[in-house]
């Protein structure tokens, strides 16, 4: 349960730090170069945003399928069958 | 490890020198099941055992690895003198396995069936040896028909004419009773009698205990993949080993 | 149970890692320079590239896993193969995601026949049928073969795909192939590049030693409940 | 050496003889075949479009949806009454066995071929020109075709939704296969001269080559336990 609290918080402050820092960036680059279209300079934002959300999915998906796993083993143990 | 209230003193297997068919603490895992759990026995030539159990004991996979088409997780299993190694062309030469299932084309005629086996087994005096085999099961005056339309009780005895083509030295048995007629059973008999004459090593596993017991020299008894009953037939009547059966399943499964 | 030497070892690898990761923002957002003729949108170059080294690096283990699998059957070969089976596909995923953002703006359009990009789909398409055979049988003793089969056919065919679609393509008129290697590329943006591949791959093998974790456990769990016999007849009762 | 030809040709024989009996295989693939160049007449604008310009890839579409509705059932076959089994508890080497299956499913396949390029030919008014070498790309392709499709039949075959799995694993490997064959196929239709496809007819060999190759070193991993 903290490990999945834990990858989510810093999956929200990869997010958060890419995003300032492409907005940052984005921002200044606008102001000297007002002509050039915006497009790519969303595409790179998008480009950065899906890289960290799969692979924190990756992360998050394997995490709770360790989460359910250690559960099973630890809280119910084999069955009593046998 | 075996019952206490066993009638019979199992028998440890005191064998000849070199025993025709031997295993030794045979284990097969199928990932974390373990379908065979250390079985062990050393079979001399012209012994029929017969191998019970339940569903599930694993006694098609023990059969499977002595047939080489399995390979065990551990263990080992040597044929004859040789010490061949299960696998191996010339292990698969000297076994004969009979299952319920005939493993004949539908489409190619009773002869053909013959032809195609005693080809992947290599043999060259088919032209004779097809007729002669033919004749053996009863089945001469068919060889021409195709087996889609021979009855099941013919294909069955085609079956045992193809088993016993290459002359194997052991035959492993796997439900042979299974949709047989009485006259099939019998004629099957017959010639598990005249290969035991013959010197073969015969392995039979079924769930027919009245035909197992009858035809058997040892009995074994396999549950959840280990042999919890293996001796001689000595000392039981074929009467009382149903319950003999159920008692020892019942007592090694709880 | 050695998961605990396991999870250690992810640690020490995602500690790096993670370091890397945020070395290599700062250097794409504030440090190194803008390329001269593509602008803003090379930018993406610093991911995409490296997701495509390290997805190509998980298909080589997948391939030297499913032929030692095969080989030897140890259990753990396999286990390792279907963790970076997983990771290649899902880092292919990124390259086919952030290519066409890029190739958007270089090139006008999403998605082009591009030998690169063609390559890379079918890799993608055979990888995720490796993952899905591995589902798909009855016995899961055979899917694991079934994979492994898979696995070592489908790295013996990229170097044939790849001269393939090059070929096809080759005579056509070819289009801008991004570069910034070349010549005028400045040696900040290979730093940059580096850092990249750098935390790409530790990143990939530290989740990679979690899910090579988890995939044991999950042995072990099935183990414990789908039942061995007992390992005494006289057991039991209770 | 003698013995492992002879488990070859035992086993192409068998699987042959079974065919020409229930004609199983040949009817659907045949069939199929044809339906869908009545489909494909129907789906092409004729006057937009002339059909000899893109003959080339359509037939060899048709050939590789029907090959693989072929290739699912050959092992299929074998599974009634088990036997498969009955033939891999026979001395038979794994290789052989694969390449008599394959070899097999070559000439089934090759004689839907020539079904494919008569009806197109009649539906479309193709001409083929060059035929010697457009017989030796479509005969190398088929090798090619036949040895991957078979070894993934063999796998297909375990699996549960076994009919929609194996074009699924066949295709992204067959595709680059199928660059070549098309291009090689429709430079020599449009009788252009053998040169030009001199390149691709060297990687369809490679790919011949290397499937053949993986199947004969694979196959016992497919159907050994």
């Amino acid at each position: 349960m903290r490990k999945k609290g834990l990858s989510f918080s810093l999956a929200i402050a990869f997010v958060l730090v890419a995003t300032s820092l492409l907005m940052a960036q984005g921002a200044g680059d606008i102001s000297q170069l007002a002509r050039q279209n915006l497009r790519p300079y969303w595409h790179v934002f998008i480009a950065y945003i899906l890289v960290w959300l799969i692979l924190f999915g990756w992360v998050v998906s394997i995490a709770r399928r360790l989460g359910r796993i250690e559960r099973g083993l630890q809280g119910s143990g084999p069955p009593s069958g046998r | 490890m075996t019952l206490v209230d066993v009638p019979v003193a199992p028998a440890v297997p005191t064998v000849t020198p070199a025993p025709a068919l031997d295993a030794r603490e045979l284990v097969k895992d199928f990932g974390p099941l373990r379908a065979v759990a250390g079985i062990s026995f050393a079979m001399r030539p012209g012994e029929l055992l017969a191998v019970f159990g339940p569903n599930g004991a694993g006694k098609t996979t023990l059969l499977r690895m002595l047939a080489g088409a399995l390979k065990p997780t551990s263990g080992e299993v040597f044929l004859g003198s040789e010490r061949l190694e299960p696998g191996a062309a010339e292990w698969r030469r000297s076994i004969g396995v009979l299952s319920h299932q005939t493993f004949l084309n539908p489409q190619l005629t009773a002869a053909e069936n013959l032809r195609f086996y005693g080809q992947l087994f290599g043999l060259r005096d088919l032209a004779t040896r097809i007729p002669e085999r033919l004749e053996r099961v009863g089945l001469l005056d068919r060889a021409e028909m195709r087996v889609r339309h021979l009855s099941r009780g013919m294909q069955q005895r085609l079956s045992l004419a193809r088993t016993l083509l290459h002359d194997p030295q052991v035959i492993l048995l796997d439900e042979p009773y299974a949709g047989l007629d009485p006259h099939a059973a019998a004629l099957l008999n017959r010639a598990l009698a005249a290969l035991r004459d013959g010197e073969r090593t015969i392995l039979l596993i079924t769930h027919n205990l009245a035909e197992g017991f009858d035809v058997a020299d040892r009995l074994a008894i396999q549950v959840n993949g280990r042999f919890v009953f293996q001796g001689s037939r000595a000392g039981l009547e074929g009467g009382e080993f149903p319950r003999f059966y159920a008692r020892v399943v019942e007592g090694a499964s709880r | 149970m050695q998961l605990t030497g396991l999870r250690r070892t992810g640690v020490l690898l995602a500690i790096p890692g993670i370091a890397l990761v945020l070395l290599l923002h700062w250097q794409v957002f504030f440090w190194v320079p803008t390329e001269v003729t593509m602008g803003v949108i090379q930018r993406i170059y610093y991911v995409h590239v490296p997701s495509a080294w390290v997805a190509f690096m998980a298909f080589g283990i997948v391939a030297a896993c499913s032929a030692a699998y095969l080989w030897l059957g140890d259990e753990r070969l396999d286990m390792a193969a279907v963790s970076a089976a997983e990771g290649g596909v899902l880092f292919t995923t990124i390259v086919l995601l952030t290519g066409p953002l890029w190739a958007r703006t270089a090139w006008g359009t999403w998605w082009t026949w591009e030998p690169r990009l063609t390559s890379t789909l079918l890799l993608w398409f055979i990888y995720v049928g490796y993952l899905l055979l591995r589902g798909a049988t009855d016995s899961p003793q055979r899917g694991k073969r079934f994979a492994a089969v898979l696995g070592i056919l489908g790295i013996l065919d990229i170097p044939l795909i790849h001269l393939s679609v090059t070929w096809f393509r080759s005579l056509h008129p070819q289009a801008v192939v991004m570069r910034p290697e070349g010549p005028q590329a400045d040696p900040s943006m290979v730093i940059t590049l580096l850092t990249g591949l750098a935390a790409f791959t530790l990143l990939f093998f530290a989740i990679m030693t979690y899910r090579y974790a988890l995939e044991r456990l999950t042995v072990e769990r099935s183990t414990a409940f789908a039942g061995t016999p007992a390992p005494s007849v006289a057991g039991g009762g209770a | 050496m003698t013995a492992y030809l002879n488990q070859v040709r035992i086993i192409v024989w068998r699987d042959l003889t079974v065919e020409l009996r229930s004609r199983e295989r040949i009817a659907a693939m045949g069939g199929f075949a044809v339906l869908v160049a009545v489909l494909i007449y129907y789906a092409i604008d004729l006057t937009i479009v002339r059909p000899r310009d893109v003959a080339a890839g359509l037939i060899w579409m048709t050939i590789l949806f029907s090959g693989m509705l072929g290739f699912g059932r050959a092992f299929a076959m074998d599974l009634e009454q088990d036997q498969l089994q009955g033939i891999l508890l026979s001395p038979i080497s794994r290789g052989a066995f694969y390449l008599g299956k394959t070899i097999a499913n070559f000439a089934l396949l090759t004689a839907v071929e020539a079904l494919v390029f008569t009806v197109f030919g009649g539906f479309f008014n193709l001409s083929y020109g060059g035929t010697a070498w457009l017989i030796v790309a479509v005969v190398v392709a088929t090798a090619g075709v036949a040895g991957l499709g078979t070894l993934l039949g063999a796998i297909a075959v375990h699996t549960r939704p076994s009919d929609s799995i194996l074009p699924l694993l066949a295709f992204p490997l067959l595709i680059p296969l199928v660059i070549h064959a098309v291009m090689a196929t429709g430079r020599l239709m449009a009788g252009r001269p053998p040169a030009e496809v001199g390149g691709n007819l060297r990687m369809l060999a490679a790919f011949a080559i290397l499937f053949l190759a993986a199947g004969t070193v694979l196959f016992r991993y497919v159907v050994e336990e």
